[in-house]
C-alpha cells in the first residue's frame, strides 16, 4: 500500500498553503493544466476504445446510472437523518459527493499506471456518466419539481461544461486518430501527463490548505461525513464494478470515482440552482477532506480490497 | 457640478460572484441596458473574503451608465434576486457624459 | 459635497479598444496628462459585444484624475481623434483629493 | 444629487504599488473597513510608469465604500504611512447605496 | 487526400464553440503556444539553414515580394469591381488576403512531417516577406499616397510585431546554434511542435466559431470570396514556386502561404492605419471560412495539385 | 570559453526590448516557467542528495553564511566608501549583491550539463541558505536594531518566499522519491529544463531591456559597480570553494552564485522594510548588467578560473 510520489506535491502545496506562503500558480496555469490533464484522459480512453470495441456498454452505463443515483440519496439521508442539515444544505453535499472529482481520478490513473495494471478503456465515459445524476437530483431533492427551475440552463452547463466536454472530445479524438495518429502528440499529451498532474497536486494543496480553516466552523458531524463516506461509498462502487464484470484495474477506478466528490461541476451547478445552500460547506467537505483523503489513502487502500475481492 | 460635458447620467456600480456574470448579463439586457463594462476583482464583504484566484470565489465589477429611471429598474431587479444568496454590494454615481444618447 | 480631502478635480472614466492603449497614451501625455491609471475590461455597447478573450476586441479601462480645462481638453480630443471609428466611451465625475499638486 | 438610492456614503479609491497589498489590507481593516474590492492596474505617475507585467512594478486599484469620518481615517492612515516612500493616489466621490448597513 | 489528426481539436475547438461552451483557454496560454510555434518554425528553419545554405535567395526573395504585390491587387480588383465593397473595406480585406497565417503554416508543416516530405529552410523567411507587402498595399490602397499616414509606426508595428520577431529569431537562433547546440532544448521546441498545436488549433476552433455568426450579415459574396480566393491564390502560388524552383514540400507550404489570410498581423495594421474599415468582415472570412478551409481541406488538396505538377 | 546556445534566447530578448517590440509573455507564463525551474533544480538536487548522502554539510552550511555576510559588508563598505550613496541606498544595493540569483544559478546548471560536468547535490541548499543572510544585514545595515522593524514579517516574507519554499520542496520531493520514483515526471522536469530556461530567458532580456535606460540616470560609478563585482565576488566564491572542498563543478556554481545579483527576493523585501531606498538602482544594476554579463561572460570566465584553480 505504496504512495505514488506525485502525492508528494500535492503535500508540498498544502503544508505551502497552511503556512500561508504565496506558491499560488496564476488561474491561467490551473486552467491550462486541468485542460491537458482532461484531454490526455479522454485520448487514453479513446486510444484503447479504437483497439478493442467495448462489449455490454449499454448495462455499464445503467448500472453506473443507477449508481450516481443511489449514492445521491444516501448521502442525503445521512446529511438530513443523522446531520440534522436542513434541506437545501443536505441536497447541495449530497450532488458533490454523488458526483465525482476529476483530479481523483487522475491520480487514480496515474496510480495504476505506476502499478502497471490495465483498466477498461471505456472508464472516462463513466465518469462522464456519474458526473450527470447527482447534480439533477441534488436540484430535484432541494427544489422538488417546481415549474421555477431553470432545467435548461442547468443541462446547458452540465452537459457543456468544460470538463464533460474535453473528456468526451478527447475521447472522441482519440477513438478517430486511433494511437498512431496521435502518436506525434504523446509527447504532450501523454509523456507529460504526470509531470502536469503533479503540477496540478500542487495547486490542488493550495487550494484544499484554504479550505482547512473551514472545518472548525462546520464541526464534527462533517468531519466524520467527509472522511467515511469515501470508503463507503468505494465499497458499494466496488460492488457494481463486480457486478458489471469489470477487470481489477477498472474496479479500482470505478471505486475511486465513487469515493470521490465533485468540487467543479456540482459547485457551479449547486449555486445557481441552490442559491440559499452555503458552498462554503460543500467545498470544504470536498476539498479539505475527502480529496486528501482519496488520493493520500483512499486508492491505495480501494486497491487492496479490489484485489482481495479480484484476486481470490 | 458645472459640466465639462453636457449630460448628467449615473454610473451603477456593481461588485459580485464571477459565476453570477452570465445570468447577470441577460437580466440587465432584457432590462434594456445597452452598454456596460467588466473588470474582474476580488475583495471582502459580509460574505468573507473573496479573493480566491479560483472560480470559485472570484468577483467581478460592473459598471452601467444609464439615465435615472433605468438605474433605479435595474437596482431593483438585482435587489430582488440576488441580494438574499450571493455576495453583492451596488453603489450609484453622478456622471456627466459626452453624447447622451451613447447612454439611454 | 463636504470634503473629507481638500481640492476638487475632475475625474475622466475613458473604455475603448484595448488596441488604442499605445496610442491614447502617447495623446494624452501630449495634453499634459501627467498621472493615469488603466486596467483591462470587456463589455457592450454600440459597437457590439468586445468580451473576447483575444486582443483583437477586448477593452481597457484608463482613468485621469485632472483640472477641469485639462479634462476639457482631453475629451475633446479624444472625441475628435477616436469617436468616429473606435469603439469609445466617456464620462466625467467630480472627485475630492488629497494633494492637489499631484494632479496639476 | 436626488437618490435613485436612500443613503450617502463616500467611495474611497487607492492607487498604489501591487506588492503593498498584503500590508494595506491589514491596516484598513484594523481600522474598522469591513468591506473593499481590488483590482490589478497599471499606470504612470510621479514615480514613473508602473506598467511592467512584472510584480516590481505593477499597481492595484483599492475601493471603499464606507461612512465619511471612516472615510477620514483611511486617507489620514495610509497617507502617513505609505505617501513619503510609495507610489499611491487617492481619489474620493460621493456614492449613494442602497442598504446602509453594509457600508458601515 | 487524408486529414491530419491534429485538425480533430480544430473541430473540437469549432463544436465546443458553437454549442458556446466554455472551453476558452486564458489569453496567456494562447500567447504562450503561439510563441512556442513561432519559435520553432524559426529554429526548425535556422537548422537547416545552417547545414545547406540557400543558394539563390536574392531571387526567391524577389518573387516572394512580387507575389504578395501580386495577390493583394487581385483581391481588391475582386471585391471593388464583384464585391461592390467600398474602397476602404476592399483594401482591408485584400491586405488580409494578400498576407499570410502563421497558424495556417503550422499545419501546413505539421502535415509534411507526417508525410515525410521535407522543405526548404528558408520557408520561414519567405513566410516573414509575404507578409509584409500586402499591409503596406492595402494602406495605399485606402489612403492613398496621403501626407497624414503614420509610415513610421506601421513599419515599427509590422516589422517589430510579434510574429515577425519570433520567426526571424528563431531562424537566427536555429542558425547559430544548429541542431547540435538545440539538441537539449528539443523537448520543448520540437517534441512538443505538434502536441501544442492541437492546443493552438483547440483554441483557433473557438475563435473561428466566435465569427460564424458574422456571416450572416456580410452575406453570399463575403462567402464565395473566403472559399474561392484560397485555391486560386495557392494554384498562383504554385506558379511562382515553379519560377523559383522550389521542391515539393516547398511548393506545397508556398502555395499553402499564399492561399491562407491573415488574422494577426493584417488586422492590427489596418485597424490602426484604416480604421474607417469594418473589421469584422475581414475577420470573419479570414478565420471563420478561410483558416478552416484551408487546413481542413486546402492543404491536402494544394499537396495533390502539388505532386500532380511536380512528380510529372 | 564558448557560449551555451541558451543564452541566444536572452540576446533576442534584450533585442527585442532594446527595439521595443512586443515579445512580453503575461506574467502567468513568466510564473509557470519559473516554477517549473525551481523544482526541477530542487528535485535534481535532492535525487542526487538520496544516492550519496552529503558529508560535512554543517561545516559547508557556515562557510555558505559566512560568504553571504562578508559580500555584503564588502558590498556596502564599496557603496558608501567609494560610490558616496546614502545609508539607505547603500545598504539596499548590497542586500542585492549579497545575495543570488536564481535565474543566473539555472544558466549555470544548464552550462554544466552541457559541458558535462557534474556537481554537489547540495547546491540548492546552498543557494537557499546564501539568500538570505545579505537580506537580514541590509535591512540591518539600513536601519540598525530599531524596535520598529517588522522582522516577522520579514522573516515570513523570506523564508516563506516563493523561491526558496519550491527549491526545498523540489530537494524534499527528489530526495524523499528518488530518481526512480520521479521517473514519470522526467520529461516535465527534466527533458524540459533546458527549453524552459530558454523562454525564461527570453522573458529576461526584455525585462532586462526595460532597465538599461535607468544607466544614464545613475552614472558611471554604478555601471563599474555592477560589471566589477561579480568577478570579484566569484573569486572570493572560489576561495570559499576550495576551503569547503568542492569539487571542480560545485565550485564553478558556488562562485556563480556570489557572482550573481539578487533581483526577486532581494527587491521585495528592500521594498517593505527599506522603503527610502529607490527600488530601480537596485535592480537596474542586478538586471541591466549584472546578470547579462553573469551569463554572457561571467560563467564561463568562472570556470576557466576554477578549472586553472583545480586541475593544476
Ligand atoms: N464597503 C465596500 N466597499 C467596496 N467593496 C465592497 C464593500 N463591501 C463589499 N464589497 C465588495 O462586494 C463583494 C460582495 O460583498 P458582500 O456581499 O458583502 O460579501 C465583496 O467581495 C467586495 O469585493
Ligand atoms: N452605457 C455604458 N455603460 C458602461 N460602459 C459602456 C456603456 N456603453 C459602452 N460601454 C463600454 O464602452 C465600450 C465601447 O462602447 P461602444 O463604442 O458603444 O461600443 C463597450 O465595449 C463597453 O465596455
Ligand atoms: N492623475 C492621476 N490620475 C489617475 N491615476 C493616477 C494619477 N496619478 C497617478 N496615478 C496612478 O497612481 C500610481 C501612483 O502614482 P504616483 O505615486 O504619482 O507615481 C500611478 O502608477 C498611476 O497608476
Ligand atoms: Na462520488
Ligand atoms: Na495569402
Ligand atoms: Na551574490
Amino acid at each position: 500500500m505504496s504512495l505514488d510520489p506525485v502525492v508528494l506535491f500535492f503535500a508540498l502545496g498544502l503544508a505551502a498553503g497552511v503556512l500561508k506562503a504565496d506558491l499560488r500558480l496564476p488561474p491561467a496555469i490551473y486552467e491550462f493544466v486541468s485542460t491537458l490533464l482532461l484531454l490526455s484522459i479522454g485520448m487514453k480512453g479513446g486510444i484503447e476504445l479504437a483497439r478493442q470495441p467495448a462489449e455490454g456498454l449499454a448495462g455499464d452505463l445503467m448500472l453506473t446510472l443507477l449508481l450516481g443515483i443511489l449514492l445521491t440519496f444516501l448521502a442525503f439521508f445521512i446529511l438530513r437523518g443523522i446531520g440534522r442539515l436542513d434541506r437545501s444544505n443536505a441536497a447541495a453535499v449530497a450532488a458533490h459527493y454523488g458526483s465525482v472529482s476529476i483530479g481523483t481520478f487522475a491520480v487514480g490513473v496515474a496510480y495504476l499506471g505506476s502499478a502497471g495494471i490495465g483498466y477498461e478503456p471505456t472508464m472516462p465515459l463513466l465518469l462522464v456518466l456519474l458526473e450527470i445524476p447527482a447534480i439533477v437530483l441534488g436540484i430535484l431533492l432541494a427544489r422538488g419539481l417546481q415549474a421555477g427551475s431553470p432545467w435548461g440552463e442547468i443541462a446547458r452547463e452540465v452537459l457543456l461544461g468544460r470538463s464533460v466536454l474535453l473528456l468526451l472530445g478527447g475521447l472522441f479524438i482519440g477513438w478517430a486518430a486511433g494511437a498512431e495518429g496521435l502518436q506525434p502528440m504523446a509527447p504532450l499529451f501523454f509523456d507529460l501527463f504526470k509531470g502536469i498532474l503533479a503540477v496540478f497536486l500542487l495547486e490542488m494543496g493550495l487550494i484544499a490548505a484554504d479550505h482547512l480553516g473551514g472545518f472548525r466552523r462546520y464541526g464534527l458531524f462533517m468531519g466524520a461525513f467527509a472522511l467515511l463516506i469515501p470508503p463507503t461509498f468505494a465499497m458499494i462502487g466496488l460492488g457494481f464494478a463486480m457486478l458489471m464484470g469489470l477487470s481489477l484495474g477498472g474496479a479500482i477506478l470505478f471505486a475511486t470515482l465513487a469515493a470521490s466528490a465533485s468540487y467543479i461541476a456540482a459547485p457551479a451547478a449547486m449555486r445557481s440552482a441552490v442559491p440559499e445552500a452555503n458552498p462554503a460547506l460543500s467545498l470544504t467537505a470536498a476539498l479539505a477532506i475527502t480529496f486528501p483523503f482519496n488520493i493520500l489513502l483512499g486508492i491505495p487502500l480501494y486497491r487492496q480490497a479490489a484485489e482481495w475481492l479480484w484476486v481470490r | 457640478m458645472t459640466g465639462v460635458a453636457q449630460s448628467h447620467r449615473k454610473l451603477l456600480t456593481v461588485i459580485t460572484e464571477s459565476n453570477l456574470e452570465r445570468d447577470i448579463v441577460r437580466e440587465i439586457e432584457t432590462l434594456g441596458v445597452g452598454g456596460y463594462t467588466i473588470s474582474d476583482a476580488r475583495g471582502r464583504g459580509d460574505q468573507g473574503l473573496r479573493a480566491s484566484h479560483w472560480g470559485h470565489s472570484s468577483n467581478i465589477r460592473l459598471e452601467i451608465v444609464c439615465d435615472t429611471p433605468l438605474a433605479e429598474r435595474v437596482l431593483a431587479r438585482l435587489r430582488e434576486k440576488y441580494y438574499e444568496h450571493y455576495a453583492i454590494v451596488m453603489w450609484v454615481v453622478d456622471v456627466e457624459v459626452l453624447r447622451p444618447d451613447k447612454f439611454r
